[in-house]
């Protein structure tokens, strides 16, 4: 940590973070991802000036856990709602953190244009293959044959179509700084995803475009296995389907030590 | 000779997912069954010595539950 | 100040930008583009934000952040795209934050067409978004009252925490008239002791959402909502007499209705006939005493709309049942002529008049009759 | 005093433009008026109108269904607007453009060669304002100086050099005008 | 046909099964997304059309296609979801093709909670999207009625080529009632002479579209819509009556602000109040001639809502000042509780009543009072 | 033509057409896009179970050209209308056709998520650059520094983002069996480009998917250019920006001859 | 005749399905009836209630505010309804889980050890079938015998080996609460 | 020695956009200024022999105004 700490102490709770425990099921690696851009935005020194916008869905509370000022957008609206804000407030960190049904599925047009647009904003993307606030539905993230409570046989592909790799498909886009996928299934994933949420929030710092990372999540409690068996789901299953990688990297920020 | 070290568990924040235990190197960690957290999670803990305080335990707490201390003399960098 | 010939929809965009405009999001949409496309110039050369969005459903939730965070904020936009606004509309009303948005409306429903009409009045007033809210509602007439209304907006959006949107026909926006523009207001971002503009070392983190999972907190939410709008009611009614001193009956009608309405009353007084003509120009809130006032003293009233009889309900609901009240719209982008409504005057003086029959039931069967 | 004027013609004859340019006039000589272009499914056919309503006190109705004044500047406006002029009204009508001769005996019609005399004039653009000057006989609350003045005031600055000839085509259509057999 | 134990969602989705319908388009939303679980499963197993769309807005415009197809398609959201759709409800009407469309009311505005709440009255009834139109409003108050008005909505939506909607709030998709199921009524497509199903060698193409570019054909387009909306005035007006032969008093409420009425109608019964309760069914044609009826025989009527007064307006304006009206709701999520209409029934007994006052106003006052 | 033709007649107006003259301006591609698509239902034979799903923007009118049942959507919806025609008449022809405001902006989300399901639909998009319509604004497809009615100054790319390559960002959705950009700008380019619309067509009707044809078109009249010249701006500035080619053709689809 | 019935408990401790248990008895036995989950935000709480009215007509509201018989298988459960409970109504508390008195003396409140009576029987999990038992001997409109049909009708057939391990639950609850003191 | 072809352009449909005239490879095809079509517009036309019947201007015409034959004896396939 870049603030001194106690000649023994390792690690203790960000200060990024408030009091609040959150309200995640047991497990649950929202919150690891919300430990990750706590710790982010305390080494930085940027807490003072960041503004967040949550999501609909199982983040929707996300305002109650970090020490910043934040908003709670119409259900995939963050972008266009960071977007407002940025561009009037251009000197503020603003992000938005936001699951896969927002951001991959009605939230798509919001999410490509911010994109598109290069605004300088830095979004936190959950993947997790459902909707788990409404109770697991299947979400555009979704692997093929997987068992959701509104794709009861499994994912068919031939009516229900195939998953969207969203970090692929924004990288296609030239106002796209920074645009990686990592995983948050074992302590190693964990460190990669920190370094690219600093890289991210960087990338948005120098005014370098916009900037995503996507998280492979859990939900163990709509899949429906112990917080273990999901790192393992995620690991074998997801990993696959969603390959860990560096999908947009601007020249500027391949500079930075992160 | 390897280094000793100690966690902090904070029952306001353990909500003994056990996400902890399989990711400590040392294996010393479990949850401890004998207690309650006011939630009602029997919290994480270390049951016997061995504890490097490489902060694993740490990185991986959905909770941010876990405080992580080292016998050392000078402070050493986070390892997430 | 000088008079200058304006364009309506430039009219509101210097208005807007004089008002100290900090920000505006929109999309192009026949017929307030000219709206968009004067201020993708003129905010830019003034180091303000401007932005195309993806659609009316990204500009209204980019004019929700931008609010959120202090600042002066409009879009503009027509019919169909301001149903796309709808969620947003609601949102932004359930955190009480401050916005103007303009309806440069066409005829409708559906794509319908680009020709005026005043078809939205239900859904600015009385419907639109999900749940209980209300926002006020302006209705300009004229390119001036365009001007000084789109100035008022920030000012009331602001001082009640809530949307202030402005409605007018396509034509407002199209023609031209002799109008003074006010002086150019400085922009200065309001220390809002709400805006989500980020700690800076001054305080401590604020939070604005329209989430009350409580349902005694969101009643508690919802009757704020009320008291302010019972606020706003109480001050800020405004509305436009014409000829109403000696007048026995009145015409009720809003932006171009309410002008062609004039035409009609001025034909009718040179024939002797002693009409006179009220004007809301805050359509919500709406002038509830005026017409309490009127209903006193004159024998009937007439709605002129271009529309099937919306604000209607609204005359109606006001008169309770004490004086005649009639209807004559013109529908789906037609413009009355003020001969069509002088003839509406000539025949409630020729017919008997009933407190009881049904006024658009009875304007339907004259239509269909004409057809 | 409330006049209604309709000028009418192909698009590219500069019907909206010369609307504009009596709406200026009778703003600076203090009038209230309104300008409003054809709007609606119209635009898309070939031609073009605008209505200029010139009076003393607050200007009701923006459009009319019988004008006091029209231009018409080629045949279909000519065919249009005959019908429905206000009776005693003057229809200023484009003989170039324009075949027959007029129908109606309770209006006065003067027919001008605006193009004829705007390519003597050199600019086979300034047919408006022939038309405008000759529709100006017709309406005295506006002198020919007052749109003079307009012009000088609102043409767009690289337009500043034709002024001279715009001032003739306004002359030449006034003098014109004034010839009606009312 | 024997009576099962129903969740008021899922009894929605099954008689819409029964009722033929063929595709359904839909979003996850609480409180109604046991309707799209419920048919993400049964639909595939009748091989019939099933699409979670990726939003609202592109569920109805599915709904939209499908409908042009002339298929019976349904689609079911929650008050946020349903204000995405306000465009294309106005495209559906102003195309004029049938289509049904369920909204599970939750608290608002914004996000609101997911408590049950009936603040979206005046978006289905008044206003929602842009233009002159008009949609069939249905409010079932318990599961069996929710099964019979929506097997009903598909023959009006189709009888009218209009919009049906069905407003329920969110107690009466979660609460299990004893309920009869009708009997599966097998797919088959009416041969429409609307439908844009494909020439297929039979016929001349055609279009379907919102679009009149001529104000005067749009004008046509629009009364003709009003032709139809005042034969469904004339002959779709549903409403339950209880205890009105002798009643003194009348409450009206819809759907569970009803069924909670009921019981206070009981209680007050039991005390010797003659006290009735109109419960309007369809809220869209609203039930005017039933109040006509009794506003020649009762001293006064208390409406009860679970919103801040909407059906209210419509209630005076059917009253139009001949009879006290009073109102009591509890709004953003809160079901009233029968003791509290009691004990506003036996204020308007002990209490001066006014034809005058604004009942959401002193309504108003007593709720910021209770605080 | 697959109908017989009189001995000498070589090129005749396609049946696919009706006789109304189009309302497009004069020397714009439109025109040319619409003659492909009628040329190619008529030789597939399959005019009369086609279905049309007209866009809002210049070619909002397109249901008065073809001799098929046509809707027209709300501006940007084409494809969710699209789909709940064809998943209640699977074995008929539906086809959206779109301009760039309308499929590119406002329709980001339809477009991504009926490709991301393999909708088998067949979508020709009219990318010019521009908001036809409503008079020339900026579209996501408007080339930086270009100037339009609502980038007066041309487009800054700091402020008013980067073009979207729509081919290149649907090619990653696996629901996608055929999608390639063309142009229109001389004959070679339009005999492909028809190529392209057949193969689309051909991929709906053995059902292997999403399918879109991409077409660089030109808008004089927006654009202040004579249509020649019009067509010279497409292949000197727009070829480069939006580079033609095959973006993805299912391997099924490679078989095909057109 | 209208009987409403609160169940309240833990999540888990099976208060959502004993509530349609007795709502299925009461259909098959003829009754109108209504159920309904608590609803809103205690959802998210660790306690879960549903509310059950039984009547012989048409029910309003399925919603009260006091009671004539009440379930708390839990201490949170029975601090709330012995609040709530209507005068001269029943209360079944799961003594097992609670270590007070009652306050209230104008209601019948019978403690039975619904978790020991479970365990006896061999499934901790029947607890809610023993309070549903006693809750009978309060409720003569619905038999033991209706709730027993009800189960064999409803249970999910993946579970009927367990109807008799049920039956049993339901006696012995029955039992401990007919020895009420009233 | 080159195929004999000639073309037929509908008044109805040809909005004189010239895009046939530079497409032609015999540049046979002009604006006939001597007529305007019912719209208004002088329409294409060849004004010179040489016109193959190769179909490249009707492959151009956005309006499908150009009906295009050649002089042979079997039937051709369609250009585009």
């Amino acid at each position: 940590m870049t603030t001194p700490a106690p000649n023994n102490l390792v690690y203790d709770r960000p200060a990024g973070f408030t009091e609040t425990p959150t309200h995640y099921c047991p497990g649950c690696t929202h919150g690891v991802a919300h430990r990750l851009v706590a710790e982010v935005l305390e080494e930085m020194g940027i807490i003072d000036k960041t503004i967040g916008v949550a999501p609909v869905g199982c983040a929707v509370f996300a305002y109650n856990y970090f020490d910043t000022d934040f908003v709670e957008a119409p259900h995939g609206r963050a972008p266009a709602m960071a977007t407002g804000i940025k561009r009037v407030l251009p000197d503020r960190i603003v992000f938005t953190y936001q699951g896969d049904g927002d951001l991959a599925s009605i939230g798509m047009g919001e999410i490509v244009h911010a994109a598109a647009r290069g605004e300088n904003l830095t979004v936190i993307f959950i993947n997790n293959a459902n909707y788990g606030m409404t109770g697991g539905q299947m979400a555009p993230t979704t692997l093929p044959g997987m068992k959701t409570t509104s794709s009861p046989n499994g994912r068919d592909v031939e009516t229900q179509g195939f998953p969207i790799r969203m970090a692929e498909m924004l990288s296609t886009l030239d106002g796209v700084g920074y645009c990686v996928r990592r995983s948050l299934h074992d302590p190693k994933n964990i460190r990669l995803a920190k370094k690219a949420i600093r890289l991210a929030f960087e990338t948005q710092a120098r005014g370098l475009g916009f900037s995503m990372v996507e998280l492979l999540s859990t939900c163990p409690t709509n899949w429906g296995m112990t917080p273990v068996e999901s790192l393992k789901f995620v690991e074998e299953n997801m990993v696959p389907a969603f390959p860990l990688g560096d999908y947009k990297v601007s020249e500027a920020i391949k500079q930075v030590k992160a | 000779m390897q280094v000793k070290g100690w966690i902090e568990v904070s029952d306001q924040y353990c909500k003994g997912c056990e996400l902890c235990i399989p990711a400590c190197p040392q294996a010393v960690m479990e949850l401890d069954m004998t207690r309650l957290t006011p939630k009602g999670y029997h919290p994480a803990h270390t049951f016997k010595d061995g504890c490097t305080g490489c902060a694993i335990c740490a990185i991986v707490c959905p909770d941010a539950a876990i405080t992580v201390y080292r016998e050392v003399s000078k402070p050493v960098p986070v390892a997430a | 100040m000088t008079r200058e010939l304006w364009k309506g929809n430039e009219a509101i965009a210097e208005a807007a930008v004089r008002a100290g405009l900090e920000a505006y999001f929109g999309y192009p949409i026949t017929p307030q583009t000219e709206i968009l496309e004067y201020l993708s110039r003129r905010m830019p050369e003034l180091r303000r934000a401007f932005v195309q969005a993806e659609s009316e459903l990204g500009a209204i939730n980019m004019v929700y952040g931008a609010a959120c965070a202090g600042a002066r904020v409009m879009s503009t936009s027509s019919s169909p795209g301001v149903s796309l606004m709808m969620e947003g509309l609601s949102y932004i009303a359930g955190t009480e934050v401050p916005a103007v948005l303009v309806n440069v409306m066409r005829g409708g429903p559906g794509l319908g067409n680009i020709a005026p009409a005043q078809g939205d009045y239900n859904q600015a007033v009385h419907g639109g978004g999900h749940g209980d809210y209300r926002n006020i509602v302006l209705a300009p007439a004229s390119v001036q009252e365009a001007i000084d209304l789109t100035a008022l907006s920030f000012d009331l959006a602001e001082k009640y925490r809530t949307i202030c949107m402005i409605i007018l026909d396509g034509s407002i926006g199209q023609m031209m008239e002799p109008a003074k523009m006010p002086e150019m207001r400085p922009v200065q971002r309001a220390h809002w002791d709400w805006a989500t503009d980020g700690r800076m070392g001054k305080r401590e983190r604020r939070i604005l959402t329209s989430i009350y999972l409580d349902p005694i907190q969101e009643e508690k939410t919802n009757l704020r909502l009320l008291t302010r709008w019972k606020a706003i009611e109480r001050n800020e009614v405004r509305y436009k007499e014409y000829f109403l001193d000696d007048a026995e009956y009145v015409i009720v009608g809003f932006g171009t209705a309410g002008r062609v309405a004039l035409s009609a009353v001025r034909h009718a007084r040179e024939q002797g006939i002693k009409v006179g003509l009220l004007r809301p120009i805050t359509v919500n809130p709406f002038p509830v005493e005026a017409i309490e006032e009127l209903v006193k003293r004159v024998d009937g009233f007439l709605v002129t709309e271009m529309n099937s009889g919306q604000m209607l309900d609204d005359v109606q609901r006001a008169v309770r049942g004490r004086a005649p009240v009639e209807f004559y719209g013109r529908v789906g982008g037609v413009i009355p002529m003020p001969e069509e409504i002088l003839h509406e005057i000539q025949r409630m003086l020729s017919e008997p008049l009933s407190t009881a029959a049904d006024p658009r039931e009875e304007w339907h069967e004259r239509m269909r009759g004409m057809r | 005093m409330q006049k209604e004027i309709i000028i009418a013609g192909f698009g590219g004859q500069g019907v909206l433009f010369s609307g504009q340019v009596l709406a200026y006039a009778a703003m600076d000589a203090g009038k209230e008026v309104t300008w409003i272009p054809s709007y609606g499914p119209e635009m898309r056919g070939g031609t073009a109108n605008c209505t200029v309503i010139i009076a003393d006190e607050e200007i009701g109705s923006p459009l009319v269904k019988n004008p006091k004044l029209a231009i018409a500047l080629n045949l279909p406006s000519f065919d249009k607007y005959e019908e429905l002029l206000a009776p005693g009204g003057t229809l200023i009508v484009n003989r170039s453009m324009v075949d027959r001769a007029a129908r109606r005996t309770d209006i006065n019609v003067a027919f001008v060669p605006c193009n004829e005399i705007a390519e003597e004039i050199g600019d086979k653009k300034l047919l408006n304002m022939v038309a405008v000057g000759a529709l100006l006989t017709a309406l005295p609350e506006i002198s020919l100086n007052d749109v003079e003045k307009a012009l000088e005031g609102h043409l767009p600055a690289r337009h500043k050099h034709l002024l001279p000839k715009n001032y003739e085509a306004l002359k030449r259509g006034f003098q014109a005008g004034q010839k009606i057999p009312a």
